[in-house]
């Protein structure tokens, strides 16, 4: 068959092609059934594609030969639109960018700024940016659990998660005021402190959090059809992983353990005391379970932030409206929910950053996506995808 | 026929030929099973969306009537009413005629299902081979759905439906073997009224193996391959909307409500139950929807498999299974 | 009265048979086809009922159209690009088609013309089922037998064309 | 990024015939400028030296030139280490090297870099732009990139020049 689609179809040769279609003994002798490729074209809006991700799979009957992804449908030209606006005035379009866990991309942005123009943070500031970065974390990864159940064919678990992660949101909500797109964090600081009252609901929600995980636990990771779905699935190599340039928790469930927050501190991460959770194989179980195990960590550094949380100023004093930090170049990350956050600052001593560069993990991570997912069933392709966990407005910005 | 002599006497009395007096008992049966199996299938659906919610920490539909139950007539009389969407390049036929061609054989199949010791529309000789012969064009619907639609999602959710039905088709058919050879008869109200003691303690296996290629047949959770909406968007039936759309659920449920009187029938004893007879169809119904709970628990409980795992669990678990059952109860009953 | 519905049938089922099978020739999409090829069985199966012959019309409905159908069906899916080709035969191929036709039909004549088609007055038994079962494991031992050792052989025949496929 | 040894004991210096210094940079840490023909081999060094991850590729357009600023980072250190790689090509001939042999995560970043700065990669496997359409017309993060449908916010707290034009 393939032998006819290279050949055009003109009024030249389409007798030859008539030729060709006829029925004779050579092509019926011919020794393997072959089946064709089929291209099927998945997204951009494709109820699993985690946003508006469009790929191109090329099918040898149920698995996925060839996989070339197109994104840019979310394109929203942040770093150009950094480039108008002043320092603060970026602040909350950082939250937009994975908008799952925001928290950790204004973080990121101030980090960098307060590099940049040489402002000391308070240290309740600190505290409090840790406390919201690990609710923040914990909130995207139980979100990232709930898909992957529903891509699994699970569809409680779904609504277990979302309950978790909707206890999260209302201690943000009192907190900002907003559930998703907070803008907490601020150059110098942290906008608001805690209400009366806020820590207490925190704290029991933390000890409800460190049961119930474990039973979801049992309910989801340890369930014998998931287990056979995602053991040995599309597993990845550290060499591998790191040449592609995955970072966050897929590259540390080949074994790596980079992790921001304890290769390159930040904050006041090296008082805390928790376990970077790796993991040997790679795989699609390795890249659940180790968000769950996150999880257990993240709370463990809540309750130890918590306890540890000093008084005193929430933002640094004197800090300009209008800051206007000396020319040079600055880079800071964190370790968001999806890996290696950073941001990239060149300033020429004006109001406005002279350019703003954004180093997503969700973009990292994604490129990677065919080079993981080939080989695989187009079911465990689409679990692929989603254990990645990529988040379309930090990969397109 | 359920022609009894009273009726014989009606006709006769009448000058009624007797070709037309069963003709229109069948079409009264007919038209009464049609009208059952709708409301049966609202009852479902009300049933798995409230079973679903109280597995998801959920209400479920609560605003329409007493607890939402008039939530599925509004549902219907929306779906009725939507704009029916016609693919371009659909063909016509096959598209227009795969929304009946999974309903009809569906329902059909009920046709034979003795839900009373003599309530039964049609008694036949061959029964059994009835509700597994009929049923199975439906795969044929579903084929065709997938290829009338015109979209490589419908096709292959449709390729996999087609080779997950034609593969459990073999364990399940197998599986029943046992049950035929103990009850001597594939005539369903024989099978029943041998039925003293349940078949399930005779037939565990054949249960087990019955049960879950049932689930497999009406694509239910954890063999719902042909509409995984993770992967297929919706699978043989993502180009359909308003009433052949509802025509697909119909089929669905009707489906499941066909495995699991089958599975009363031929493992629970049918209508058998204390009590007096006049309470036989309502011990049918309780063992009926108890079966129908169960489905609806480990569809909401349970991740979906792979389409290679699916396979390999029909051809190289269940079929296995199905013929030692086989084996077994033929050595017993010659031993 | 009975009969006369009987023919009624008969004639029905009759004419959408010859329909049926004259539109698998003539479809040019292989699906359209192989829809009517099922019709076709159906139909026969209505035959089967009409004779009174329950198990046999069941096996119909049951082996041709839930199974050889749907695995047709699948087989042309699967080579989509069947139902847009326009299949074109060489002149050689029509006049040796249009031959062994023209021989089967002649063959079918003279059977029909010199065989005496009798009708039994014999009762249908009520429970054909066991009867037929009874049968193919007594009097019909050996031709049963060697129907499931030719079955056997294409059963593993095409386990082996799959396999190969496997390899390459 | 306080132990200074461990770059050392990388050898740049020794294994770079071009003496090519790391030094560290207010801000960003361990730096290393090189001219761009230099890339490619220093690219070669600090992967022999143990750096494996790739984590960005920036852009920046400068008046007349455009800054390239990648981010490689080592994971078989202890105490872990990365380094940003500086250079810079002219605007009026803006082609580069590609990475991509080196690092396979280059791909993306250079894809992006080309799509929204017109900087050219010798030797990617696939230049194609990255989240602009295909036939789309100008690198948008350029500075004078200008499109009648882009409705660009003006804030009147400006200090640059050109800023309110």
């Amino acid at each position: 068959m393939s032998k006819i689609e290279e050949t055009k179809v003109s009024k030249a040769n389409l007798a030859e092609l008539e030729k060709e279609l006829a029925f004779d003994e050579t092509r019926e002798s011919e020794p393997t059934l072959k089946t064709e490729e089929l291209v099927l074209n998945f997204g951009p809006q494709h109820p699993s594609a985690h946003g508006v991700l469009r790929a191109i799979f090329n099918l040898d009957g149920e698995v996925v030969t060839k996989i070339v992804p197109y994104i840019g449908y979310l394109h929203r030209c942040f770093e150009k639109i950094a480039e108008k606006r002043t320092y603060s005035q970026f602040m909350p379009f950082t939250d937009r960018m994975d908008y799952v866990s925001s928290m950790h991309n204004g973080w990121a942005y101030a980090m960098t700024v307060e590099k940049l123009a040489d402002i000391k943070v308070p240290e309740r500031a600190e505290y409090l940016r840790v406390i919201f970065a690990e609710f923040q974390r914990i909130a995207s990864h139980l979100l990232f659990l709930a898909t992957t159940a529903t891509e699994a064919g699970a569809l409680s678990p779904f609504f277990y998660f979302f309950d978790e992660r909707e206890r999260i949101l209302w201690l943000f909500e009192r907190l900002c005021g907003a559930r998703l797109t907070y803008n907490y964090v601020r150059i110098g600081g942290v906008s608001a402190d805690l209400p009366d009252g806020w820590l207490e609901d925190a704290l029991a929600f933390i000890n409800r959090l460190e049961k119930t995980i474990l039973e979801y636990d049992k309910l989801l990771l340890g369930g014998y059809i998931f287990k056979k779905r995602m053991k040995g699935v599309a597993p990845f190599s550290a060499e591998r992983a790191l040449d592609w340039g995955i970072t966050g928790p897929p590259l540390r469930s080949t074994g790596i353990p980079y992790d921001i927050r304890r290769s390159d501190p930040y904050s006041v991460y090296p008082r805390m005391d928790f376990d970077v959770v790796i993991k040997d194989n790679g795989d699609n179980y390795d890249r659940v379970c180790i968000r769950s195990d996150e999880i257990k960590q993240s709370l463990k550094i809540l309750k130890q932030a918590i306890e540890q949380l000093p008084d005193g100023p929430i933002i640094a004093d004197g800090v300009a409206k209008d800051i206007r930090p000396p020319a040079g170049e600055a880079f800071a990350h964190v370790e968001s929910s999806r890996g290696d956050l950073g941001y990239y600052i060149v300033s020429d001593g004006s109001i406005k950053p002279y350019r703003v560069k954004i180093q997503g993990p969700s973009f990292a991570n994604l490129q990677a996506f065919p080079a993981i997912a080939e080989g695989a069933y187009l079911g465990d392709v689409v679990l692929t995808l989603g254990t990645l966990d990529p988040v379309f407005g930090e990969v397109d910005r | 026929m359920l022609s009894s002599s009273s009726l014989l006497q009606f006709a006769s009395h009448n000058g009624m030929p007797i070709w037309v007096l069963n003709t229109s008992i069948a079409l009264i049966m007919s038209l009464v099973v049609f009208a059952l199996c709708g409301l049966g299938v609202l009852i479902l659906v009300y049933m798995e969306r409230k079973v679903a919610a109280d597995m998801q920490l959920r209400w479920g539909p609560m605003h329409v009537g007493w607890h939402g139950v008039l939530q599925l007539i509004a549902d219907s009389v929306k779906l009725l009413s939507k704009e029916d969407i016609f693919p371009r390049n659909a063909d016509r036929w096959i598209f227009r005629l795969a929304p009946v061609l999974v309903f009809l054989p569906a329902f059909i199949g009920l046709m034979v299902m003795p839900i009373g010791p003599h309530l039964v529309v049609q008694d036949l000789n061959v029964g059994l081979l009835y509700v597994l012969a009929v049923p199975a064009i439906g795969v044929a619907g579903v084929i065709m759905a997938g290829f009338g639609s015109y979209n490589k999602y419908a096709i292959l959710g449709s390729l996999r439906s087609a080779a997950q039905m034609v593969s459990y088709e073999v364990p399940r058919a197998l599986s029943i073997l046992g049950v035929v050879m103990i009850a001597g008869s594939a005539k369903l109200t024989a099978i029943v009224g041998t039925q003293h003691a349940w078949y399930i303690f005779l037939q565990p296996i054949g249960f087990v193996v019955f049960l879950v290629s049932t689930l497999a047949e009406t694509n239910r959770v954890p063999f719902d391959l042909p509409e995984t909406e993770s992967e297929l968007v919706n699978g043989y039936h993502t180009e359909y909307s308003g009433t052949r759309f509802l025509f697909f659920l119909f089929g669905e449920y009707i489906a499941l409500i066909a495995g699991s009187a089958l599975a009363v029938v031929l493992f629970l004893g049918g209508w058998h139950g204390p009590g007096p007879e006049f309470l036989a169809p309502v011990w049918f119904l309780i063992k009926m929807f108890a079966i129908i709970y169960l489905a609806m628990w480990i569809r909401w409980t349970l991740p979906r498999f792979r389409i290679d795992q699916v396979m390999d669990l029909g051809w190289k678990v269940l079929l296995p299974l199905a013929l030692l059952n086989v084996l077994i109860t033929g050595l017993i009953m010659v031993l | 009265m009975n009969d006369i519905i009987t023919y009624i049938i008969f004639f029905g089922l009759s004419a959408v048979a010859i329909i049926s099978a004259l539109a698998i020739i003539t479809r040019r999409n292989l699906f359209h086809a192989a829809m009517f090829l099922g019709l076709l069985m159906l139909v026969v199966a209505g035959f089967y009922f009409l004779l009174d012959a329950d198990l046999v019309g069941i096996m119909q409905v049951f082996v041709y159209v839930g199974g050889v159908i749907v695995v047709l069906l699948f087989g042309i899916m699967m080579t989509s690009q069947m139902t847009n080709v326009r299949m074109v035969s060489a002149i050689k191929q029509k006049v040796f088609t249009i031959l062994a036709v023209a021989g089967f039909v002649a063959l079918l004549v003279s059977v029909f013309t010199k065989v005496n088609l009798s009708v039994s007055n014999a009762a249908v038994p009520k429970d054909t089922t066991s009867l037929v079962g009874k049968l193919f494991m007594t009097n019909y031992i050996l031709p049963f037998e060697v129907m499931s050792v030719l079955l056997l052989a294409a059963l593993i025949g095409a386990i082996v064309i799959a396999r190969q496929e496997v390899k390459q | 990024m306080s132990n200074e040894n461990i770059v050392g004991k990388n050898g740049q210096g020794e294994k770079d015939p071009n003496e090519l210094k790391i030094v560290e940079e207010k801000g960003l840490g361990y730096t290393l400028t090189v001219a761009r023909e230099d890339i490619l081999k220093a690219a070669v060094g600090l992967k022999e030296a143990g750096f494996d991850l790739l984590t960005f590729v920036a852009g920046v357009d400068m008046p007349d030139s455009i800054k390239l600023t990648y981010r490689v980072y080592s994971s078989k250190q202890k105490n872990q280490v990365a380094v940003i790689i500086k250079t810079e090509v002219p605007k009026s001939d803006p082609v580069i090297d590609s990475l991509t042999p080196i690092w396979s995560s280059a791909n993306w970043h250079e894809r992006e870099t080309y799509d929204l700065l017109g900087v050219e990669f010798k030797g990617h496997p696939d230049p194609r732009r990255m989240f602009m359409p295909e036939d789309w017309v100008g690198y948008p993060l350029r500075k004078d990139y200008k499109d009648d449908r882009m409705v660009v916010f003006e804030d009147y707290r400006t200090d640059r020049p050109g800023d309110s034009e």
